[in-house]
């Protein structure tokens, strides 16, 4: 049965400077778990990614809220990076490896890193609403430290 | 971000310290570009990553942009002491097909032909 | 005149575990301003005090919520811990050093050390309510980084 | 957090790693205390500190708890190694009164009078 050992929800304006907040505090969280050194670069990437888009495209400018929220079971970490700006018009095209919105700034792989490194990710997004990036990632190796 | 741009002969050798995200991306972009558009003997690239601990996908656009400018003096680029967990964000997205990868200065200079 | 120039909100349930994720976490916030290492681990402490009090006297083995916010405006750090926990009947006298009301367990000494390692200490608390540290300190040194 | 205990003549030696804090402190309370009650013949208490690089004051409870006991055994505390943030935190508590401090195990083993 799945329990839901530890949470943390974490809010912050949608500054650049906050990208490298999150992804080493989600980094420390999942820490609780054994992953391993590799397996937590992967999961600062995606928190990353999530985060960078959300500032980038979410809100494109004007300053908007992000909550990164993680939930520690005893087996994997489920993440969600969540913003309230414009949204994704078509999901599946935004998963698509070089498609951007953004083509003179961005290379297009910012959702393709956050597939390739996390074990799940869904999108909730509509356009006007705002993004929601749901990601699962479980240790390879073993169980939560005693 | 720490940045740090010298002259080697017809190499630009930029030495990055910090984590390389949207964050620090527009800093290292303008300091470089400034250091090309300066230097117009200037044909090849060679970053020093040593003191990169971190790099995302913002940070590989900062890489490509230059590496466009670089292809158009006909030069190389070359990333010097990536340690593992960038040289490895550097692999998956495919950046060996457009520059070369060294451990030593000597190695990045004989690499873009000791020019 | 002050402006906000960043802020983070942290919200987790009041296990032992996250006390060093809060400590962490705000050290790693407060880096923005440019604080030693010796005023960085000042923080951590007081941080751990803050968060170790509302799990051991704010809800005294059951669980709760604990809500972390961080303000950085360009001068100074302003950290709020607070709890919806039991409260706090005498401000003054929990203040006092070695006053503690677990004797056999405590030394006394946390809410000692806040003040000593933060500028400012304010306590807002009411029996049955719950207790909210809020605190301030500042650089010593410098500016925010540019 | 890392424990490892071993006993040198009258002396038990407590090495610790990682944070000590409330998450961490009561498992080196039982670690500890189960040692001192197995070896009737120890006096003294040296805790290396060397790879502890946090404490605070659930953590210096686990320190003063374990001095009563040697205490009552008439036995010395030694803080061996602490590293910067860790001893001051320990002074501000007026530690040094309790126990003594140590750079080397040599030393700390003089302290207690080398029995
Ligand atoms: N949080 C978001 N809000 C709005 N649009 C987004 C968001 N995340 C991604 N997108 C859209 O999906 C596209 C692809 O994203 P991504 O793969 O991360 O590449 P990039 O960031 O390089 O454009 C973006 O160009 C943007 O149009
Ligand atoms: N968040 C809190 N909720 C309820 N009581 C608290 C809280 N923080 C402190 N106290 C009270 O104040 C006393 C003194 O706190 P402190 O100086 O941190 O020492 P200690 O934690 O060692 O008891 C505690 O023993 C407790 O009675």
């Amino acid at each position: 049965m799945e329990t839901v050992e530890n949470k943390v929800v974490m809010r912050f304006p949608s500054k650049a400077a906050n990208i490298g907040f999150a992804r080493t505090a989600v980094a420390l969280f999942a820490s609780q778990l054994e992953f391993t050194l590799d397996e937590l670069d992967e999961i600062k990437i995606a928190v990353s990614e999530a985060v960078s888009n959300a500032v980038i495209h979410g809100y494109k400018g004007t300053e908007g809220e992000i909550t990164v929220t993680c939930r520690l079971t005893n087996d994997r970490l489920e993440i969600t990076v969540k913003d309230e700006g414009r949204g994704i018009a078509d999901v599946e095209q935004a998963l698509e490896p070089a498609f951007t919105t953004e083509p003179e700034e961005r290379m297009g792989l910012g959702l393709v890193f956050v597939r390739e490194y996390m074990d799940k990710l869904e999108i909730d997004s509509e356009p006007g609403r705002g993004t929601s990036l749901f990601m699962i990632k479980s240790p390879t190796q073993a169980r939560v430290h005693s | 971000m720490d940045i740090e741009i010298r002259r080697k002969g017809r190499a630009l050798i930029v030495s990055l310290g910090g984590e390389l995200d949207l964050a620090t991306a527009a800093e290292v972009k303008e300091r470089v570009d400034a250091a090309l558009a300066e230097n117009s003997k200037v044909h090849h690239l060679i970053w020093d990553l040593e003191n990169v601990d971190f790099i995302d996908s913002s940070g590989l656009g900062v890489l490509l942009g230059r590496y466009k400018q670089i292809q158009a003096r006909a030069g190389k680029v070359v990333a010097l002491k990536a340690v593992d967990p960038v040289r490895r964000v550097l692999r998956m997205a495919g950046m060996e097909r457009i520059m070369q990868f060294a451990d030593t200065e000597e190695q990045a200079l004989a690499q873009i032909g000791g020019r």
